[in-house]
């Protein structure tokens, strides 16, 4: 018994000094071998299975297609973890095929739901089980994994698909100014809507005659809250039932994200530079402003514009709610509007992207007031990241991975496939042009591009919470906002218990170590990052 | 007199039944369906509701945009068949003990023994499976068949004692007494002569074993990391943030089919009457 | 080469099993054990198998400790009393098992079972596995898997006591030839019925409440049994035991008139004793005697037993042939003072008629 | 109680199956009310498909069953009102004594007080009457099969009592007071009874009539005394009695049996023509050995010579075993008896009215 | 007799050995590790006294948790011993099917749980479920299954029941094709009719394999957790949650080992407390049934 914890500890210790020592640990040099894949041939996924059709140019650098058939891992194999098929999954094993094909190594690709992720990804992590070479999870993990993890070697940040990645989510990718992770995916949430329900005239009238208000996209939660209670139970062109909105709210899902975007605009003031979740040099946690409280009434609010079961509705269903046309509205990741675009789609070009919606006050945890201003903010949602581990003994032929698996022909090709959960990260990505030619109406293809390079450009953004236990914070505020919802506990209630609990975390955590991240997040914030 | 609990036993049946079979049905109907059959209204019949599709069985023998199945499917095989022969040869082994002599350590007799075996099925897998993770790091058997094995056998022992305990309680014990007397020794004795005639009692402890074995999600999630999947990891896998009801239906419906198998061979056995005794 | 027990005790849960039994039993002949069902019989032969421990006391086969010998080297077969068979086997396998197990080789295992078989007239069903046989067909395989074996010592637990009257008969008669050839064999046979421990043993062990009542030969047990427990339990039905007192010229015995006493009572001193009274002694009939009300009639082929109330004794009558008499009838009895035996208050034998004048 | 009758009832269960491989051969029979009958036969005799067919637990595939004229042959164990006494002691485990015997009567919806006075006159029959409330699981193997009795007793009007061995667990030192128990008890309560059993013992003690059965057929019905006397077959002469009956062929030559050297005077002649196959059948309780010369016998006593190969020690008696010619002879002689040393010649005195006819097996009808 | 001692051991130590060996090492483990804050941050055998168990009493969620528990387990459990009872006596004696139906029975408990629970959730989807949509072609108005606590209670009740009723009728069937017929000839003949039947002679001879098969289910059943979080993730609020789910967010989702190990611990104890009162309770129920042998 006494052996076994003392072998253990010795086991984490080992890691940590492993981990220090990184850079050093990258023991399979690639072997020079003959291209195999011609320079700026053309890539197409049609042979890998039921893939669109499409070609692109493989575009030279030192991850494309032709770079990497000229690299001989023979012998190597490559313990990759990612997300359930098809979200990055599917991608993973797809790129994971490729690169075997041209370099010779064996890549194992294990999916993992969402829910059982971050666990299956850190327990071995922290007993210093070298069970993964390459991991594929949401950025907002950078807190407890940033340990683990190798810093990305200065010759993959030179290339130039790197360069390319937008400020926002090179700053995702960094910590405690190293970058340790790889970017793959850009996410952020905006809002999506029908524009057939929005446009329709007998909608219009009707909307007049009852608010007073004209009918357009909502630019403000109460607006959001108006048009939603409007148009649910309306029907759409087939005659199909619509409701207001769908959103995530299963409490064990990403309902935290949900509520976040919501909380934004009333609790993220422009001015205050103190932090977002806590006051960043007391570490109390401001989860319980007035601000946040604001927020979650609105959320509890919303309860009778949901589709049926739409109070526990996870990521999926949001996306097949709004996706499928149930919903005239929805905020949240690509994925939903994605799936309204895809070809089969009922409401294809029938729908438009947003800026979340704003408020028409905010509250200042500097002043203790709310202040009356219109107010709105970017949240730079955690997306997908990657990252090599530092216990991996193949980090050169993990970078050469992970280099490969977003290099510009295979982002091109990956962004058109909805189901991928790939979403623009690049400057290049925020073209309009580009997504006309999958057959998305200029109209859609607009609202879609101006909605996220406006986003880049927004000086007043959130992020997550990207400190060390940070799934212990967000299961603490996904339970409390739970309860509001349930009806169990009143918002203020709910919320108080969540700063409570938030607290005992931090203090469980350690508060040095919790801040010190923090300091990080407000500096994201604060565009200082 | 009235017929009513003749109806009453057919009505039960008929409903039951109905009951027992519509998951399937869904799920059958479902894996035939894709994005469009399942969004915005529900469809039940093929051709006439929704126009079928191979899709979801093609994916999950390794069709794009699905998992494959078939590494799983055998590692999820040979993981059970070897746990529960393992189970079944150290549970056969104790509990032929247990019911054939008197065993006394400290204040626990037989009785509490089989009790203490039965007794570890309390344990919740959560409480379990940090400390597993250790015990297999040490020996590196994490990501292992062979670790997976070790864990699965621990299960699995408890329902094979109990299953056996009560099997050999009524099987003689003057048959092999009487093996004995004939030059057999008790391990012998035990081989030759009740072995033989254990068929129904094995049958029923390697079904628990199988079905517990096969039905392993939790540990086997937990103690593999990527060079080992079971089938229920990789079904799960599909049941994520977008869960493709078509491919998880079909996954569902193949992991069933070895159990289905196993079913029709209990009740065989059921049917014949010669389970009598190794349920009790 | 002969079996001794040696002072064996056990006890369980606070009850002897066995309790100081001390026994020789020698090769070639056959050892009846008589007793009612809880007398010791199958603790006995469970520990001469090495099957049960004992508390004290030990077996010695040619004088050497069986103590540390387990079962499967013992060298002893064992017939039960429910039929023992392996039923995964054959007829012909499961006689065939033992050998084996010794190291006969297949051939002339075969050859020996196939022997044993024929000797119970199972030839004809060799190849038949014990379900698809009768109780009594099943019993044979087990008989002859236990002759075949020659094994140094034969325990057989009443193996008829579960076939069926007839069948039991039969079985008993055949029993009594396969016995005459066991050569060195110690054959040890326990039982219930006193006809069958009679009938059957060169030596009759009566055991009663775990001790060694009585060893003798048949003759032996039966007409001179040593205590009342042994009158009782070699003779059908039960010897009819009951207070009585020598007084000068007469037996008295509550219920009956005085009797005579006859010559094989005298030199005894007077006073109480237990008298017994076999049932056969006893006459009823029409003609004057003690009146006597009926109790019970039981009818066994070729015999009467009449259970009579003797002014309230109970005593049984043995009467030969069937005697249309039924409960309630009041008869007068007689008794046959010649064939009574003496027993001291503690139940020893203290006279026994001489019997058969043979 | 009532009388049950069987009209031309058979049964088998495989339709089309050869008439003679039945399990129950077509079988008339009469049970008088009140009377008791015993059933008895080797295993597989078609006893229990007899009793069966009577309980209603199987519907006879041929001929029809009636109880006081009533037809029942497809009528449910249940609404039959019979009761049975089974192999295996039955009680309901979870009642009391009381509960187990008030257990019928409820089930026919008496009111409980009447109930509670005809369970306490059983009770009191049984000797249970102290024990009432004792849970019935807690009683000893011969006191459940009491409790069984009772069930069936308590009904007044139960039409049949079946008992199928009731004895065969019950310990050999109990057997005799629980038989005499069951006994009583029937002579009490008078009720219509069946007893099965493999064990002629038991059968003749019990009953007034015996039904001996042999591979699906009523061989012979009569009181103990008649089957033991003059049994109507060979089957029946070997079945009861013990040991059995002595069966000696030999051929019919002037009234009297030729076997070998000997003519074996018959209680009478059988009708059959002179040279045929009989054979004699004796009681081995009614030969007598012939001390050496003591005894000529008389005019009523055929002699046989043969020679003494064994004595079996019964204990009361002895068996011997007497080699004629090269058929074999017991003999039951009382202990005090003398016999002869075992290989010595003896002659045995046959007496000739119990030496009965036997033609193919079976007892030749007199012929005169 | 020392030989046969010697085989007495060589019977029972391999197994004896292998589950202590395997179950101690985590038992011990949990009890240290519920003395320590061990967690994410710092995943350490520290020494933090009984920190955890104060946290612990103070934890509403923790015990509400154990109440559903009983609610759901002890509800499921009943309902499955009353229907697989019936289903055995159903398919016991001669009926149209039987075997056919047996099969069909037994399925489900060969399914995997966290796999066929994915299946009732699709089944019990509030818009896009077959559940809800039959319902309304009834005219009965959606459900809300999993998002309001009563019918949530139900949709996680019905899927338990619907997999694990099986392995209480292959219990309960097993059991009664052991049955002697004499009894129910003994009750046909005392002219009981089939329930005064079943109350007198069924349902008592079956009693030991109804305490069996009760605390095999029980024990079983008080480890839900994987149909909670498929189908509700314990929701809506925390309204569903089990003691299994709960120490699985805490131990394994957050990650929070300390805290989760004095949550196992205290569980553990409450369990066996628990089952060992419930089967004496059991037992002496079912005894008033049946004078155990």
């Amino acid at each position: 018994m006494k052996r076994n914890l003392t072998a253990t500890v010795l086991l984490v210790g080992s890691l940590v000094l492993t981990t220090a020592c990184s850079g050093t640990g990258g023991s399979s040099a690639a072997k020079e071998k003959e291209a195999t894949f011609p320079a700026g041939g053309d890539v197409s996924y049609s042979k890998y299975g039921d893939y669109p059709q499409t070609t692109t140019k493989d575009v030279e650098g030192p991850c494309s297609w032709h770079a990497t058939s000229a690299k001989d891992y023979s012998g190597v194999t490559l313990k990759v973890i990612s997300h359930a098929v098809p979200v990055l999954g599917e991608p993973t094993v797809l790129h994971a095929k490729q690169f075997s094909e041209l370099t010779g190594a064996k890549v194992d690709v294990v999916n993992v739901p969402f829910g059982e992720l971050y666990q299956k990804l850190i327990t071995p992590l922290q007993a210093g089980q070298p069970a993964y070479d390459v991991m594929f999870y949401p950025s907002l993990w950078i807190g407890d994994m940033a340990p683990y993890l190798e810093p990305v070697p200065q010759q993959y940040l030179d290339t130039a698909g790197m360069k390319d990645v937008t400020k926002a989510f090179m700053d995702v990718a960094t910590w405690d100014g190293k970058v340790v992770q790889y970017p793959v995916d850009g996410d952020r949430h905006y809002l999506k809507v029908r524009t057939d329900l929005l446009t329709d005239p007998k909608n219009m009238a009707d909307y007049k005659a009852e608010t007073g208000d004209d009918l357009r996209v909502p630019t403000t939660w109460s607006e959001y809250q108006q048009v939603a209670e409007f148009l649910t139970g309306r029907k759409g062109a087939q005659g199909e039932a619509v409701f207001g909105s769908a959103e995530v709210t299963k409490r064990d899902d990403l309902t935290f994200s949900a509520f976040i975007s919501r909380a934004a605009a009333y609790a993220k003031h422009p001015d205050a530079k103190g932090g977002f979740f806590f006051d960043a040099e007391t570490m109390e946690p401001l989860i319980n402003t007035p601000g946040w409280v604001k927020a979650l009434d609105d959320f509890v609010a919303i309860a009778p514009s949901l589709p049926p079961g739409g109070t526990n509705f996870g990521l999926g269903d949001e996306i097949l709610s709004f996706g499928g046309g149930q919903a005239a509205m929805s905020y949240s990741w690509d994925d939903a509007f994605i799936q309204a675009q895809q070809p089969d789609s009922p409401i294809r070009n029938e729908v438009a992207a947003a800026q979340l919606p704003g408020t028409d006050e905010v509250w200042n945890p500097e002043t203790g007031q709310w202040d009356k201003q219109p107010n709105q903010a970017a949240y730079f949602t955690w997306g997908w990241t990657s990252a090599v581990a530092g216990s991996s003994k193949n980090t050169e032929a993990a970078f050469d991975f992970l280099c490969f698996f977003s290099n510009e022909a295979n982002t091109a090709l990956d962004l058109q496939i909805g189901r991928f959960g790939i979403n623009p990260y690049r400057n290049a990505h925020f073209d309009a042009a580009f997504w006309e030619e999958q057959g998305w109406s200029a109209e859609a293809a607009t609202s879609y591009v101006e909605t996220l390079a406006d986003m880049e450009t927004n000086p007043n953004r959130v992020f997550d919470l990207r400190v060390p236990g940070v799934n212990q914070y967000m299961s603490s505020l996904a339970t409390g906002v739970a309860a509001a919802m349930a009806g169990q506990k009143s918002s203020q209630e709910a919320l108080d218990g969540v700063a409570q609990e938030w607290k005992a975390i931090t203090e469980q955590v350690g508060k040095d170590e919790v801040q010190a991240a923090y300091r990080n997040v407000v500096k994201l914030e604060n565009g200082e990052g | 007199m009235s017929r009513w609990p003749r109806r009453a036993q057919y009505l039960l049946l008929i409903v039951w039944a109905v009951f027992t079979a519509m998951p399937f049905l869904w799920a059958i109907t479902t894996s035939f369906k894709d994005v469009n059959a399942v969004q915005g209204h529900v469809t039940y019949v093929p051709w006439l509701e929704f126009e079928p599709t191979l899709e979801a069985w093609r994916q999950i023998f390794g069709g794009a945009g699905g998992v494959n199945l078939v590494g799983p499917f055998v590692n999820s095989l040979i993981i059970t068949v070897c746990a529960s022969a393992i189970a079944i040869v150290l549970g056969a082994l104790a509990a032929y003990g247990l019911s054939r002599f008197r065993y006394r350590i400290g204040p626990a007799k037989n009785k509490d023994i089989v009790f203490f075996f039965v007794s570890q099925r309390i344990m919740p897998p959560v409480v379990l499976v940090i400390p597993f993770f250790f015990l297999l790091q040490m020996p590196g058997l994490l990501d292992t068949r062979l670790g997976l094995i070790i864990v699965t056998v621990a299960l699995l022992l408890p329902i094979a004692v109990w299953v056996m305990v009560d099997f050999f309680d009524n099987i003689p014990r003057e048959i092999d007494e009487m093996a004995m007397l004939e030059g057999c020794t008790p391990m012998q004795a035990f081989l030759r002569a009740i072995v033989p005639n254990s068929a129904p009692g094995l049958t029923v402890a390697a079904m628990f074993c199988a079905v517990f074995g096969w039905n392993d999600f939790f540990f086997a999630f937990r103690l593999t990391f990527t060079q080992v999947q079971t089938l229920p990891q990789a079904v799960v896998a599909l049941n994520s943030s977008i869960p493709p009801w078509w491919t998880l239906s079909a996954a569902a419906l193949f992991g069933i089919i070895p159990l289905l198998v196993l079913a029709v061979l209990v009740e065989r056995y059921l049917s014949k009457g010669n389970l009598a005794g190794a349920v009790r | 080469m002969s079996v001794v027990a040696q002072s064996l005790t056990s006890w369980v849960d606070g009850e002897a099993h066995l309790d100081d039994v001390t026994l020789t039993l020698e090769p070639g002949r056959i050892h009846t054990v008589l007793g009612r069902t809880g007398a010791g019989k199958t603790s006995l032969l469970r520990v001469l198998a090495g099957l049960s421990d004992v508390d004290s006391g030990d077996v010695l086969l040619d004088g050497r400790s069986l103590r540390e010998v387990p079962p499967w080297r013992r060298e002893t077969a064992m017939v039960y009393q429910q039929f023992i068979n392996y039923p995964h086997l054959t007829a012909l396998e499961n006689v065939m098992f033992p050998l084996r197990r010794a190291k006969v080789p297949a051939a002339e295992a075969q050859r020996r079972a196939k022997e044993a078989l024929e000797q119970v007239g199972l030839t004809h069903l060799s190849d038949r596995r014990p379900g698809a046989l009768s109780g009594g067909q099943q019993q044979r395989v087990a008989i002859a898997r236990a002759l075949a074996r020659r094994a140094r010592i034969l325990l057989l637990d009443e193996p008829l006591v579960n076939l069926d009257f007839k069948l039991r008969e039969q079985l008993r008669e055949e029993l009594r030839g396969l016995f005459s050839g066991v050569g060195e064999t110690v054959v040890v046979y326990t039982t219930t019925e006193p006809a069958e421990a009679l009938m059957l043993g060169d030596e009759v062990i009566v055991m009663h409440e775990g001790r060694v009542a009585q060893v003798g030969s048949p003759a032996v047990i039966f007409e001179t049994p040593a205590t009342t427990a042994v009158a009782r339990v070699v003779n059908d039905p039960p010897m009819n035991v009951i207070p009585g007192t020598l007084q000068g010229e007469h037996v008295a015995v509550r219920g009956l008139d005085l009797l005579p006493r006859a010559s094989h009572l005298a030199g005894f001193a007077d006073g109480p004793y237990l008298v017994g009274i076999p049932a056969p002694s006893l006459t009823f009939g029409t003609g004057p005697g003690v009146l006597a009300t009926i109790t019970f009639v039981e009818i066994s082929g070729s015999e009467t037993f009449v259970h009579v109330d003797l002014q309230g004794t109970e005593l049984v009558v043995r009467a030969e042939g069937i005697h249309d008499v039924s409960t309630g009838d009041r008869v007068s009895m007689t008794v046959d003072p010649s064939r009574l035996f003496l027993f001291t208050e503690d139940g020893t034998l203290a006279a026994a008629p001489p019997h058969g004048r043979s | 109680m009532a009388t049950l009758t069987l009209e031309n009832v058979a049964q088998t269960y495989n339709p089309g199956e050869d008439p003679d491989r039945w399990a129950l051969k077509p079988l008339e029979l009469t049970l008088e009310s009140g009377r008791t009958y015993a059933l008895v036969g080797p295993s597989g005799c078609g006893k229990t498909t007899l009793l069966n067919i009577l309980s209603g637990l199987v519907t006879p595939s041929h001929g029809r069953v009636t109880f006081d004229g009533v037809d029942v042959t497809s009528t449910p164990t249940r609404l039959r009102n019979i009761a049975q006494v089974f192999q295996f002691p039955v009680i309901y485990r979870s009642m009391t004594v009381r509960d187990n015997l008030a257990f019928p009567l409820e089930c026919r919806g008496w009111p409980r007080s009447r109930i509670e006075e005809r369970v306490r006159a059983v009770a009191e029959a049984l000797g249970l009457a102290d024990g009432l409330d004792v849970p019935a699981s807690r009683l000893s193997a011969d006191e459940k099969q009491l409790i069984s009795l009772g069930r069936g007793l308590v009904r007044d009007d139960v039409a049949a009592v079946l008992m199928d061995e009731p004895l065969t667990v019950i310990d050999p030192q109990l057997k005799l007071s629980l038989r005499r128990k069951i006994r009583q008890l029937s002579d009490e309560f008078a009720p219509t009874v069946i007893y099965v059993t493999h064990d002629q013992y038991e059968a003749m003690t019990f009953a007034q009539e015996l039904l001996v059965m042999s591979e699906g057929r009523l061989i012979q019905r009569g009181t103990p005394e008649q089957l033991f006397e003059s049994p109507s077959s060979t089957f029946v002469g070997w079945f009861v009695g013990s040991p059995s009956m002595n069966f000696l062929r030999g051929t019919l030559e002037r009234g009297a049996a030729r076997v070998g050297e000997h003519l074996i005077d018959l209680a009478w002649s059988p009708p059959v023509p002179h040279g045929s196959e009989v054979t004699v059948g004796i009681r081995p309780e009614y030969i007598r050995i012939v001390d050496g010369g003591s005894h000529p016998g008389d005019a009523s006593e055929t002699s046989v010579h043969g020679r003494l190969v064994a004595v079996q020690d019964h204990g009361e008696s002895r068996v011997c075993e007497i080699q004629v010619r090269e058929q074999q002879v017991a003999v039951k002689v009382r202990r005090e008896v003398h016999v002869p040393k075992v290989g010595s010649f003896v002659d045995l005195g046959l007496p000739r009215s119990k030496c009965l006819p036997y033609v193919e097996g079976r007892l030749a009808t007199c012929g005169d | 007799m020392t030989a046969l001692r010697r085989y007495k051991v060589l019977f029972l130590a391999p197994g004896l050995l292998t589950l202590f060996l395997i179950i101690i090492f985590p038992l011990l483990f949990t009890v240290r590790v519920a003395f320590s804050s061990w967690n994410v941050a710092s995943p350490q055998m520290d020494w933090n006294a009984g920190a955890n168990f104060v946290r612990m009493v103070h934890d509403g969620r923790f015990w509400s948790s154990v109440l559903h528990l009983v609610v759901l387990a002890g509800g499921t459990v009943l309902v499955e011993y009353v229907i697989g009872f019936a289903l055995a006596l159903a398919v016991w004696r001669e009926v149209r099917g039987r075997r056919l139906l047996r099969v069909l029975f037994l399925v489900p408990m060969m399914t995997t749980p966290v796999v066929m629970a994915a299946v009732w959730q699709m089944m019990f989807h509030e818009s896009l479920g077959p559940v809800n949509d039959l319902l309304g072609r009834i005219g009965i108005a959606p459900v809300p299954w999993l998002t309001s606590p009563g019918p949530a209670y139900v949709a996680l009740m019905t899927v338990e029941i619907w997999q694990w009723t099986p392995f209480m009728m292959l219990l309960m069937l097993a059991g009664l094709l052991s049955l002697p017929r004499e009894p129910f000839m003994a009750a046909a003949i005392d002219g009981a009719g089939p329930l005064r039947t079943f109350r007198r002679v069924t349902f008592p001879l079956l009693a030991p394999v109804s305490v069996t098969a009760l605390i095999i289910r029980l024990i079983e059943a008080s480890k839900m957790s994987d149909t909670v979080y498929v189908l509700t993730s314990g929701g809506p609020g925390s309204a569903t949650e089990t003691p299994g789910y709960y120490l699985y967010i805490r131990g394994l989702k957050e990650q929070q080992t300390g805290y989760a190990g004095s949550l196992s611990l205290t569980y553990l104890v409450l369990m066996i407390v628990a089952l060992t009162i419930i089967s004496a309770l059991l037992v002496r129920a079912f005894r008033s049934q049946e004078e155990l042998r």
